[in-house]
């Protein structure tokens, strides 16, 4: 069985998620079994659910929001990088992250690579 | 033993293609994508070519160099994302040069 | 090709902006920010330049498309630069050659300088931004 | 008369940050008339008032607080920049942008340039 | 140095992640983001080994003090890689001397090795990450 | 028409020194700070020192480079932060490099 676990580091400003996007999708829709996504470094902005990206650009989240939900796709953001960048991770039913992700640690990031048969960082 | 180096940094403006050439093996392959599709001009990729005789996969991804307006030369292979996510599991595992 | 105007020129008074694009136009959000300066500082009717140098010299060049990357292309809005009076945009030849690029410009009125002129160029702005 | 204005494009919990700190500090205990600091790009993530940094780390936010009061220090973030990166500035009373900094235009950089006799960015 | 120890175990099964750190230590977080993956695999029992290449190497050289730079000093804390039986920490050689530096480390036990030695015990690894 | 150029980057990693080097003029200074202070060893630095005889001012902040354990050759002047402020007013404009 092929299981692929992604890094992403970079914010969903930056066209270089794009990439990461379409790598995901496209091993999502060959059949590949992804089991999460960890995003780390700034990567863990997409989870800022007050970010307002103008209408004429790429919305990375709603991308990201539509693999998860589409494929079930597993979207974790990494709490200590999360808290530097003012993503408040300590409160309950925290309404500024977007519930399309799970707060987790990098115990997760472990979990994620000793059970994927490839890692791939964006 | 082979790596699948994806390659996303112009060598005019970082180091990044450089370190990834000195780890790399014969039975290895190169995907350029993004920033590292403009290394098709850099003096480093003439000199990739002539060394790997062939060995080394060299592979970019068409629509970021059409993108970037960059001509795919004959030595390297246009492929696309999904060819990506094939290659990532012919190869042992994957290196990301960002 | 444009030394004439430079040297008769160099000895005036610095004024006005200049901003130095260093980086590729799709993988960083640098380009879009300093034209996003640019666009302010003339539709403020202030004097502000463009200088292309390293890998942002990639942002002139033609045929580019950055839709095909699902990116909003930023490049395009090059064009507004007339309208708001941004005369002034200069490309290092160094960096072009380097690159092995032709001087062939998605936008008119590009000027190619060599490191000298480039220098002298910038010299004739009171202040710098890099981006 | 000595008139300084400085841009800042680099988040708090990047050390680059000291740096422009160190400068702006300097400047002003050798009695520059700093006229304004403006927060570009990453620089804006200074303004959010989530942002947990270590306690054992450097904590740019409060030096740039202190610096604003004690100099009365006009600290101004890019309201474009700020939007992209979740620092939601539509909101009338946002609790979530720190009071140190005022949520400016594209505009008061030109203002700033035009005033200044230098401009430095970090 | 190590060579007869690589060859006798280069024909094993990879396995483990490699961290290759290619950033120089003070101005960017890439290197703390990179030690506390290292150190969560070493507190989960994981076998992880750590590259340095590229600027990534100065984050090795002794008689570093960030300190100075009011900076925590999170180099201090590679001397718990033993701790955490992190034990294979290999740099680039061709890096170190690029930059002239001298093999004198702040902490022990670290590898040098050539280009094919480095690219040799990367590929040990089933794993890679580079910051 | 003097310039001071903050360089703030490492040349063994990106081109930005070089860029700097190329709009450099005679009586502008340069401020080696942050990574930048690693160009002490770098051989354009060596380049630099050789040809500008003097004419060019070189500087880099001292506890920068102690940090990062490297040497402050004689060419170089050892400087703080304050003085940093002081050149930006003695030169015309300032360019950083990062």
């Amino acid at each position: 069985m092929k299981t692929l676990a992604v890094v992403v580091t970079t914010p969903p400003y930056s066209h270089l998620t794009i990439t990461a996007l379409t790598y995901v999708e496209a091993a999502l829709v060959a059949g590949i079994n992804v089991i999460g996504v960890f995003f780390y470094q700034d990567g863990v902005m997409h989870a800022n659910e007050d970010i307002s990206i103008a209408s004429d650009e790429y919305q990375a989240i709603a991308h990201w929001q539509r693999l998860q939900q589409e494929y079930q796709l597993p979207l974790h953001i990494c709490i200590t990088a999360a808290e530097k960048r003012g993503i408040a991770c300590d409160a309950i039913d925290n309404d500024k992250i977007n519930n399309a992700f799970t707060v987790s640690g990098l115990g997760e990031l472990v979990e994620l690579t000793t059970k994927a048969t490839r890692l791939v960082q964006f | 033993m082979s790596t699948l180096h994806l390659v996303r940094q112009s060598a005019f403006a970082s180091n990044d293609f450089a370190q990834c050439l000195s780890v790399l093996d014969h039975q290895d392959s190169v995907v350029l994508m993004d920033d590292g599709c403009y290394n098709l001009k850099h003096s480093l990729m003439d000199s990739l070519i002539k060394r790997v005789d062939g060995s080394v996969n060299i592979n970019v991804i068409t629509s970021h160099a059409q993108a970037r307006a960059i001509e795919i030369i004959a030595a390297v292979n246009a492929i696309e994302m999904s060819d990506v996510v094939e290659l990532t599991f012919t190869h042992k595992k994957v290196i990301t040069w960002q | 090709m444009t030394s004439i105007e430079q040297q008769s020129s160099s000895s005036a008074q610095e004024n006005g902006l200049a901003i130095i694009n260093s980086k590729a136009p799709f993988s960083s959000t640098h380009g879009k920010d300093a034209l996003d300066i640019a666009l302010i500082f003339g539709s403020f009717e202030q004097k502000v330049s463009l200088f292309f140098q390293g890998d942002g010299v990639y942002q002139l060049i033609a045929d580019q498309d950055g839709s095909l990357l699902a990116i909003k292309d930023y490049l395009k809005t090059f064009s507004a630069f007339e309208f708001y009076d941004i005369e002034d945009i200069y490309v290092c030849q160094q960096s072009l050659s380097n690159r092995q690029l032709d001087e062939n410009f998605h936008i008119d009125e590009v000027k190619v300088l060599s490191s000298i002129e480039f220098s002298a160029a910038l010299n004739r702005h009171q202040h710098v931004l890099r981006f």
